[in-house]
């Protein structure tokens, strides 16, 4: 397929590649690449390296330190970081506490903490989950009690994705019990430096540690760090999941998987099994597809259109192809993806691997990817969503 | 940037096409003209003539319109309706082999014709063997002289029935499925030696058998004077018919996820409409997602069709064909299971979309066949 | 796998393959085998020589004219029938009303309708769905009011397979509005030559002709033909739909297409294309589970053992399996599915067939086919079903 | 007639299985087994002795019970468990390779140890080239006057790094994946230019990769004297241990639905259990039937891999494995998607079923490697 981009749009293109290759960590890249995971110092760099450039939320409104791209930069800027494996945005800060305080937050607010997020000087985590809640997020149960200018927190969070490098985490508490459930909900800002909170690490599956209980004990929060009106956090948290910003990161990666698995194949004498060749090449339809989908809301963003229904069911297909990729590598690895060394690739690890050396990182991702199609509002809640929405059952 | 939007023109065509369907295009008239003579009506015919229909894919020189983008608007609004009048068969590939493979005094006298109304063509390229091959060519082609004589059978002929000529390929040359050494022909249908056999389709079309027995033609049916180039024709217009077919099962896809969002709104069982009941629901929900997704690949991928790159047209085509199957094979099954009895009927339209689509996946090439090229081009 | 039957049994199983070889139709066995459909004739023929033998309804209680045969002869006698090609037996008399007329008829009723069912003289048809009952059928609606010693039946039956050759047909109709649904249905037998009963043939979608809607016009049924209690026919109808007899008749059907389709496959150069044969393997291992469950029902009748949970997904699976295979063979066929000869093979019919000689039925079954999720209980209902009695959900 | 219910003596051994598992195997014990050096417990393998495990499916000649169908029934109840002992890799691989393969002496001496529980075994057959061809060798094998000298190196050898002795195969004669040509040798872990590196794997097992450097055997270390059908019994064995963790998996994916109904029942979402919610429903019992279905076939089949022909026990395992290991993804993928983040930890023992469930699907031939055997021999 393809697009005809205009002189400028491939000028811009050489410039995001310029860029790249200039400023972002060649070892970090090639982490991507092979399917390992990155440091925190990783993120940060490649965050610091594009802010000093003022592209690191190049989404943001121009005031607050965005950039006045066209849909289509954007895209390319997507498209080029993804296919050179820069490290992924880190989404808590930029894209899901940032619009929640530009929209609603005070002018204090605003000052205060959207520049170290434009930076990468500050690392958010999120506080939605808690275990008895899951994809029922109304049912909350966090409390906090106003006592003078300050609330009073007490309660649990849970999967609270890298907390341990977090500096402020955002969190929904409730503060009346009257009326609807998602009435008497408040959504507040909390510096994880605060007395009274406690980390307790989450092992998953995969003998990974990315996600954590986070304890709150009479934790004090000034009323300040509130956004908005006190009750009515049900509404800034809607605003949040609902903002769906122009976002492809799904598949570039999943070209990157397509890439490593064609190598592992060639590698295993599979390239020419005809039955491995018709699932790789279905799952790469199904990558183009997504694609496509992507490209369409692209057309409808340029045209200044509501991309509408389409954006509904990106979740649910990006996952899906997300797990799948990692089920064909798993098929295609075989028997060495018994070997369990949780520590592979890591900075320091200097053991010779067991097995091919792509071989590592093929089954923690497999069982981590099972998480997917859960997290983010489970696939199921995506199709109630559409069901209701969009088909009007 | 991408450009996924309509055209004025393409909203134009796609406005007159919806309006035609849904105002003059019921069900039940269908159903006359699948059990009459001819298996479509000749009135509807000369409507699409006059609505400039009938050149849409073909070149401006002749008469005709867009291209692989225009045809696919087309075909998705007559898809949405069921038609059964033979513009995949006429002009999105009988003609459009003589536009790719004609002289221009062939084009100005079949286009010309083809436009108007006034003539119907059938490509007779399939044969009994040939399965999903169009290089695939038992039929002879012995010159004699300046003349040549025509000897075979060709398979499932689409409209071949009501066809006044046919477009045939044949084999001047080389072995039954090389790519070399195959021509084109255009042979009369009340030609001596020519026999055609006609029998309606399962998805109310009609097809025929031709059988060539020593058919002789004069030296200027040879379309544009190439004895040897006709399989690579042959292909770019299946591969067109495919990507055309794909159109087209956007529109019936979509007509069954209405019909079935809609009866799952007003059936009741066991107190409530089955449209509350949650399996439905996410059932529903995955033929939303299926039709979706082939919209949004076959909009991006269409205008491929008309590179001049054989392996980029080759690619796209494949890549939707495989795609809009696996779709409309999803949605099909669970459209019909979905409604219950009712849809297994005949008098229930339901299940002449699905016998629609059923019918597309058996064509151009199906699942397997889409896979195995596009693996061999993209991976 | 190999099942060490007795020599008493592969006696038996010798005497049938000899019956079958003297009495059934060789022409009718043709037809099975190649997919092609059945006069009322050919399943009356074969019913009468099996009467004649005292096998018609071998499952019955002997004292009706049924066998005493253990499970092994009955799982030999099917598969031997099945892979033969004999015509099917018709289930609507002697596997759905005699159980309910033996069970809960009156002495006269015993007499008079098992009889004829036995011996092939009397054909019945199903008055069980309306519709708009559908798979929620005590939502019926046909009315049987009392008037002296009749019953006046007014209301439609849809569905009302072969009753175009019906003699007798049993249905639900509705005597009393009060209480529960399920309560106030009236379990009656009614003779088809009975005026006021009206047929419309209800073609399907490949073209034939095998269900009707059956209109009743002031019928008069004598309540001497009311299985049991006016207002307890829910009971008698849920013990027809209950009884499964055992009953393996799908396997050896799957196994004639599998078959069918590899001489299809063969002719069509298929044998050879990895990802085809795959999709055969898998059939064929789907076949063979599915005969195990038979086979494990068969071994726990033999200890003398509640089949329990496992009778309950035979439905679903054998219905999926029979699905597959018609798309199997459609994917097979390719192209020459398209031709429509809904009467190819027919009694009569003497074209040239259009395509290969195995092609014309295969398209028909496939669409007909459809319908094997859809009836007896939809697929749907069978899972709401053991989610209920046997996950307890 | 088929005799598919237990004996009285399977009976009483998958009641004491269950037990064992029941009581004494918590998941904490477990966990620390795992942690531990070994990767197991040397007291429970005691105990497997003690209860007479170590013998099911070796000769009763040299101590042992059953065959195939009992093995079955112990490997089930070990599923639920999530054992971790080495019953497969020593006593169905590397000892039923003894079994198959060695003279009376070898036996007597290798199996009376197996059976103890004094003795550890594991079969280094695989290769980090060989994936699922058990005869793919390229180890070599050369005689030196009366002895062999073995130079290679071994993958993946299953509780490899805790092994008294493997039996080793290696390549005497032929090309690297002949049939013929490979002999079996039974070497001390502690012998000269033996090098095992032990690992962990996904599954909380233990494996090793296994190097031999001029390794000196002699000539009473070749089982059963002969250099030439190795690859046959270790065919054989992967067989077995095929069958084998078929049988496991139905206790893993057993204990996989009842978590996942349990959980259901007890988890409130949106007012009501999750188990209420219909799409969840009907996909619990597409778990329940892929389980039932995975049982109905192991108990039919399971017999046959004690069959004399090698093309019954393979078509009997190829069925049975393509088939668990499909159940097998399918009940894994979905216990996981339905309990949601609470299965994604390593805390809750349901993310171990399913990770020994992955690992099973890469043991002893994929589903495609099965689908393929059981085309070639059943089509």
């Amino acid at each position: 397929m393809r697009i005809a981009f205009t002189p400028e749009e491939e000028a811009f293109r050489a410039e995001v590649r310029d860029f790249i290759e200039a400023e972002c960590d060649p070892a970090a890249r090639r982490r991507v690449n092979e399917g390992l995971g990155l440091a925190k110092e990783d993120y940060v760099a490649w965050h610091k390296a594009l802010a000093a450039k003022g592209w690191s939320c190049p989404h943001w409104p121009v005031e607050h330190g965005g950039r006045d791209w066209t849909p289509a930069q954007h895209y390319i800027f997507e498209e080029e970081t993804g296919d050179a494996g820069c490290p992924p945005p880190v989404p808590f800060g930029p894209e899901m506490v940032a619009p929640v305080v530009w929209t609603f937050g005070d002018d204090e607010q605003k000052a205060r903490h959207l520049p170290p997020i434009l930076s990468g000087d500050v690392w958010w985590a999120q506080g939605y989950s808690e275990p008895n809640a899951g994809s029922d997020l109304a049912s909350l149960k966090t409390k906090a009690v106003l006592d003078g200018d300050h609330y009073v927190v007490n309660g649990g969070k849970t999967w609270t994705t890298w907390a341990q490098f977090a500096d402020w985490i955002f969190l929904l508490a409730r503060t009346s019990s009257e009326g609807k459930r998602q009435e008497g909900i408040t959504f507040l800002l909390v510096d994880m430096t605060a007395p009274g909170i406690a980390l307790h690490p989450i092992v998953t599956m995969e003998g990974g540690h990315e996600v954590n209980q986070t304890i709150f004990e009479d934790v004090r929060v000034p009323v300040a760090n509130r956004i908005g009106e006190e009750n009515k956090g049900w509404t800034y948290a809607k605003f949040l999941l609902g903002y769906e910003r122009f976002n492809m990161a799904g598949v570039p990666a999943a070209k990157r998987q397509m890439r490593r698995l064609r190598r592992i194949a060639d590698d295993q004498g599979l390239a020419g099994d005809p039955r491995f060749r018709h699932r790789m090449a279905d799952a790469d339809i199904q990558i183009r597809t997504l694609e496509s989908t992507m490209l369409r809301l692209l057309a409808a963003a340029t045209a200044g259109k509501d991309p509408g229904a389409e954006a509904s069911y990106i979740k649910i297909r990006g996952t899906e192809i997300d797990q799948l990729m990692t089920e064909l590598a798993m098929e295609a690895v075989g028997p060495y993806t018994l070997p369990f060394a949780p520590n592979a690739g890591a900075e320091g690890w200097n053991e010779e691997p067991v097995g091919p050396d792509y071989a590592a990182p093929v089954a923690p991702t497999y069982f981590n990817t099972r998480k997917v199609t859960i997290y983010g509002g489970s696939n199921e809640i995506q199709k109630n969503i559409i069901a209701k929405h969009v088909l009007g059952l | 940037m991408l450009d996924l939007e309509l055209s004025e023109e393409q909203r134009l065509l796609k406005d007159s096409a919806d309006r035609f369907v849904a105002r003059d295009y019921a069900f039940e008239s269908r159903r006359e003209a699948v059990a009459g003579e001819d298996g479509f009506r000749r009135e509807v015919w000369r409507r699409f003539a006059s609505l400039g229909w009938l050149g849409v894919g073909l070149p401006e020189d002749f008469g005709g319109s867009g291209g692989a983008r225009e045809t696919a608007v087309l075909m998705e609004s007559l898809g949405r309706g069921l038609v059964v009048e033979p513009y995949l068969a006429c002009v999105v590939m009988a003609a459009k082999a003589v536009a790719l493979a004609g002289a221009d005094a062939q084009k100005e006298e079949l286009l010309g014709g083809v436009v108007s109304g006034d003539l119907l063509l059938s490509l007779a390229y399939a044969e009994p063997r040939s399965r999903y091959d169009p290089a695939h060519v038992e039929t002879r082609a012995e010159a004699a002289g300046d003349a040549w004589v025509l000897n075979g059978r060709k398979g499932l002929v689409l409209n071949g029935d009501t066809a006044d000529r046919f477009v045939v390929s044949a084999r001047a040359a080389g072995g039954v499925a090389d790519e070399d050494g195959v021509a084109l022909f255009v042979v009369d249908a009340g030609a001596d030696g020519v026999h055609a056999r006609g029998y309606p389709t399962n998805d109310g079309g009609r097809a025929a058998e031709v059988s060539l027995e020593n058919v002789a033609v004069a030296a200027d049916a040879l379309l544009g004077g190439d004895s040897t180039g006709g399989a690579r024709v042959v292909a770019e217009v299946v591969d067109r018919a495919a990507a055309a077919v794909c159109a087209e099962s956007l529109g019936l896809m979509a007509a069954l996820n209405d019909l079935t969002v809609d009866y799952a709104k007003t059936r009741e069982q066991f107190g409530q409409p089955i449209g509350k009941f949650q399996a439905l629901q996410h059932r529903m929900v995955d033929m939303f997602v299926a039709l979706e997704e082939s919209r949004s690949l076959t909009a991006v991928y269409m205008a491929d069709v008309d590179s001049a790159e054989a392996a980029e047209r080759q690619l796209a085509v494949s890549a939707m064909k495989a795609q809009c199957d696996k779709a409309g094979r999803a949605v099909g099954q669970e459209a019909i299971q979905l409604h219950g009895g009712i849809a297994m009927t005949d008098d229930y339209i339901a299940s002449h979309y699905f016998k629609r689509l059923s019918a597309i996946h058996r064509l151009f090439g199906d699942i397997d066949w889409h896979l195995e090229r596009y693996a061999r081009l993209a991976l």
